[in-house]
């Protein structure tokens, strides 16, 4: 099985599911004639052609509304948004549209959409580069978001966003764009939606993390002895395999990159407390970003969840 | 070198009938007896559902509800000249173009009552549900537009929208890509003159609203749209631009919203009762009527006829919206997505 | 003391703060000739001129936007969202910028601005005009979300939200607006910012509410021995007041209107569960809106959390 | 009756040097011998300024860096004809105009190398952070000159901005308002013919972007953005005209952006190399140069002396950039709200 980088991952699958349903197309700032900014689409307008593979106007609700648009005509546009700081505003069309296009026509239009974009911190870029915000679509019915932390799940997800019957936030750890190389099978597939991947077993503790935070977290879970729950899918999340394992171990550790405040792993804890209690020994411990602005390169690293941090909480558990 | 005109547009109005009902016999668009015919049933079958609308909405029997009245010839104008297969994105105040469609009028009395399955758009019919949230449809009508061209249909797409609208930015990014990418759409702006209590002169400083298009790079033109004959020949001219690939053309149909801005407002706090008055002069049926009259198309007789079919219609429009069966709880649940999710499921059974 | 409805007590602190600092104006979509759609802003133009209550175009990020501009240059201004599901047109103004112009620039800019809008479900309105997505300006740092439950509070708290040196969200329910009428002080007084209010005393079970969810809870748990708390600011949240509470009892249950899934109750669950877990009996319970697209009039109110589920979750927790 | 004209606009474009240094006598504005000489200087300062920064970035002392080169005179031009009190809105990419209003060029390195501190604008300036999100700024430059409106101030607002962020929303919305209120603002667009790999054809299908101002009920001009005199007077104009309020001017600098879009692009993936040489013989300073040459009001020495200070005043501010201490961690807290939560405080002891 070839090697692959994320980067390399999300290309391949485009281009597979572009090749298989001539509905599939691409637009975005940027992502035709120059790849993509971080050359996810690079080749593919050379390939497919510039009426399916569309650079756009800067014009981010413009965007996401006109890809909306074609997935109502019956296409299944992916459309690119160049960081995810620029999502806010394609905000109103996300959540007063695409989430809710199926249930004001009583099924009669739908978007199968999906709008992928860089996320997170790590990378020294400049403000609105880095932003961890994907709690706040997690609260719009209607809609799925995904996140992949690796190449393999990276293009198995996307796979499976696509072919979905509705609107997908995909969320794509920049970080990590090019730190994973691992095998990717050449072939398409698909990882199902909405199921979390085991990303370590053991039985001491559950930790819980997603898209940019499983690569640390896997770092900072070495040598414990813990279940690291990848979600994945966030929106819809895997419900049963977090309370399994929570009520399996008794304690649970959220590491979530954005500020700790209402973000997802707020979710996650208010379930496990609706539906774990019992078999809980320790406070669940959220791990997260600050309730800060997000800052720039010269101070991002205080704020991003650190092993150490994780580790701390990790003994903190333990404790009791 | 120095100061030099590197560009300029003139921005024009089309209006073929005037209020007494004498018509531009150079403009006039190609239709017949029958065809005018039509035009005069639809305006009455429009007005007639409106006034309907506003005494149910009295009785409590419908919720707030936008009247339509002294629009109807830019709805109907416009719709009448679409064929079944383009698609129509709508704003919340364009029944006549709905019913000019053969969208069922029940279905639009129950989803004023508030109940969603009135906008489940029978199939035939490609028009997208009415949007509340002002001018955020325009960038959906600009994609389904660059779609349509995708697959090389000869659909044209046709957007709805009014006056306040245009001074979103969904508008601007929704034109701006239209014209980028030569989109076979057609924006018809209704401007009546008001948003809610904001004039016309306080929504933008410039004079027309046809004169915005000249910065997306595409023709814009106003109509009288109390002229149904200006407004349908607009919209042909305009829809078969866009199925040869010539691209958008913005409509500004110039007329008036008679009523209150929906059943929840009183117009009578911020707007002068001579303006309405005047405007009423300018009716859009009254002048079709003056038309049809010298034409011999029109007698009292035929007006019976027309208003009696209207209300007939009407009549049973509300019955069957009110004899639909009460939606089910679970209703709430069954679109939100394809699939629901364990959670999602778990809450279905709460509510029954 | 004068009895008044919200309307009323809204309108009147919007006028003794322009009364009193030339620096407030008022901006929004027929917030001026027509006294806004609910008459908050009824009488204001006359009394101030059409320079002081502006009348403006129908935009939500450009009345936003200006409204910051103008806090930036030194004013005061309040901003009408004139319904709380065309917030999300301003929502990259509110993230990108409102939440961020004082870290962005050291303190050397800061933004004195409100963004008042009618919220919430119950008055059989259409689409999008009974939103109650609070929680997303809760993940935003640099932003207070402020939500009276009644006559008195929406009084002091405009205040407050009007002197804050700080961008606040201010949300108005909708269905309380003439539902209750209450004694105001005719005079000037603030409710301080981040201060939650006992509503009811007992010792047997937290119950949190805030908004248009607390007159619903009172009735609720009438004939419950419960710590009633209305939050009444919900970002910053009074930590301190619930953590006291839920010790206390031991048995805590989250009513809000909103959707389940990360909604503000998720962030009070999580709280509860990281800081004083080791003294609750029982499952932390939201009574929360459903997972769904809202409703049009004819079946929402199979999605308002009832006064019978939350009975329901009261008897539930009490069975610890 | 039938089709009129109801309304005409002529977009212009001023043009006072031209490459060869020879200028319009009638147009040039009332500089006299030292301010030219201060021109140009600013000029070389910011050139040199920029072409520092990259060389930093290349050594990993600066972030990502968007290169000013090719667009000084834009932005020195209009910068020049502002007055201290008045208010800048900028976009990301005019440093020339911080140099021109003397904002302390070691805080905008600092700020290019990810340090917040950079941009705490010293007092006695009203310069606006550094605006990354594009074209959301436009709306702030509105609502700041309402408010000069308000207090009766005579101060004037001026928002910078690209070619790119004219297809927001933000920027519809914002010069719409500005038209509605007559607001005092100058929105300068400098057109460098591309937003990132997306060259301006693609942008929009308008010829001139000048011509969106007709949209908005007010006046839009083009010059030749590479023309300091051009770009000068037609800034000092619309200043003028603001402050008389006579509302707002959209003044579109054509120009061209020399560089890559940013350090961490690559502009000859999508570009044709002769584009960009056509342009360098346009180049701002080498045409000034050549006017002045021909008023003796420049020669080698002068220009060794301007290079000389131009070098001296960059290696300071990068001494004084990269000897500041490092910001403390619990900075990412103190700026955040005016008083820091309970929680936030809570945080804030984690850090140190
Ligand atoms: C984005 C948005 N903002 C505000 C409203 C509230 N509102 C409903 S209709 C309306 C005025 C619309 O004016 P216009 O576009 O001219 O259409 P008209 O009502 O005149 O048909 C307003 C402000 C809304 N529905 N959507
Ligand atoms: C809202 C937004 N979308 C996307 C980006 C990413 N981006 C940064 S600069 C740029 C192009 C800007 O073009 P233009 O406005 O012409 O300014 P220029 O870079 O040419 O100075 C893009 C797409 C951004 N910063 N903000
Ligand atoms: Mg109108
Ligand atoms: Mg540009």
């Amino acid at each position: 099985m070839p090697q692959m980088n994320m980067v390399q991952a999300l290309n391949l699958a485009l281009r597979q599911e572009m090749a298989r349903d001539p509905d599939v197309l691409l637009l975005g700032e940027d992502v035709g004639r120059d790849g993509g900014v971080f050359r996810i689409s690079e080749g593919l307008q050379e390939e497919f052609g510039v009426a399916r593979v569309i650079d756009t106007p800067l014009a981010e609700s413009g965007i996401v509304g006109a890809a909306l648009g074609m997935s109502l005509y019956g296409l299944r546009p992916v459309a690119e948004i160049q960081f995810m700081g620029f999502i806010y505003a394609a905000f109103d069309q996300l959540c007063s549209h695409a989430a809710r296009m199926r249930s004001r026509s009583r099924g009669r239009f739908t978007c199968p959409l999906v709008v992928r974009t860089p996320y997170g911190a790590g990378i020294k870029a400049p403000e609105l580069h880095e932003e961890s915000t994907e709690a706040l679509f997690c609260h719009m019915p209607g809609i799925k978001v995904v996140i992949p932390s690796g190449p393999y799940s990276a293009k198995g997800l996307l796979t499976a966003a696509i072919r979905d019957p509705d609107p997908v936030i995909f969320l794509e750890p920049t970080r990590l764009y090019r730190l994973i190389r691992e095998e990717v099978p050449a072939e398409e597939y698909t990882v199902p939606l909405g199921k979390a991947k085991c990303a370590r077993e053991g039985g001491d503790v559950t930790v819980i993390a997603w898209g940019s935070m499983v690569e640390r977290t896997l770092k900072a879970t070495e040598g414990y002895r813990v279940d690291l729950l990848d979600l994945q899918t966030i929106s819809p999340f895997d419900e049963e395999a977090i309370l399994t394992s929570a009520r399996k171990t008794g304690r649970v550790v959220i590491v979530q990159e954005a500020a700790e405040t209402c973000g997802f792993g707020a979710e996650l804890a208010a379930t496990i407390a609706a539906r774990a209690i019992l078999h809980l020994r320790a406070p669940i411990l959220r791990v997260a970003g600050f309730d800060v602005t997000m800052p720039l390169p010269k101070l991002e690293d205080y704020y991003i969840p650190s092993v150490e941090r994780i580790r701390k909480a990790l003994d903190e558990v333990l404790k009791y | 070198m120095p100061e030099e005109i590197i560009g300029s547009c003139a921005v024009k109005r089309l209006n073929i009938l005037d209020p007494q009902g004498n018509a531009d016999e150079n403009l006039l668009p190609p239709l017949n007896g029958q065809d005018i015919r039509r035009l005069y049933e639809l305006l009455v079958l429009s007005r007639t559902f409106d006034g309907r609308a506003l005494a149910l909405q009295r009785e409590g029997r419908l919720g707030t509800y936008p009247s339509i009245l002294g629009q109807e010839a830019a709805q109907v104008g416009s719709a009448f000249a679409l064929e079944k297969s383009d698609w129509v994105f709508p704003s919340f105040r364009e029944m006549g173009m709905h019913i000019t469609l053969g969208y069922p009028m029940h279905l639009l009395y129950q989803y004023w009552a508030g109940d969603e399955r009135g906008l489940a758009t029978p199939t035939g019919l490609n028009i997208l549900p009415i949007c509340v949230a002002v001018g955020t449809h325009i960038p959906h009508a600009v994609g389904a537009a660059m779609a349509a061209s995708y697959r090389g249909d000869r659909n044209a797409v046709v957007c709805y929208f009014g006056d306040g609208a245009t001074s979103k930015g969904d508008f601007h990014e929704g034109l701006n890509m239209a014209g980028v990418f030569r989109a076979p759409v057609v924006f018809i702006c209704q401007n009546n003159q008001w948003a809610i209590s904001v004039p016309f002169d306080r929504q933008t400083a410039a004079p027309s609203l046809a004169q915005k298009a000249w910065g997306y790079g595409f023709e814009g033109i106003q109509v009288d749209g109390n002229d149904i004959f200006a407004v349908y020949r607009a919209t042909r001219t305009a829809l078969e631009k866009a199925r040869n690939g010539g691209g958008p053309t913005f409509i500004e149909c110039h007329t008036y919203r008679i009523a209150d801005h929906t059943t929840a407002d009183d117009a009578s706090r911020y707007r002068p009762p001579e303006e309405v008055a005047d405007w009423r002069e300018k009716d859009p049926i009254l002048r079709l009527r003056r038309f049809m009259t010298q034409r011999h198309l029109w007698d009292e007789a035929y007006e019976r006829h027309v208003q009696e079919e209207a209300t007939a219609a009407v009549d049973e429009a509300v019955h069957r919206a009110e004899s639909a069966p009460k939606p089910a709880a679970t209703e709430i649940f069954d679109y939100t997505n394809a699939e629901l999710s364990p959670r999602q499921q778990r809450q279905r059974k709460e509510v029954g």
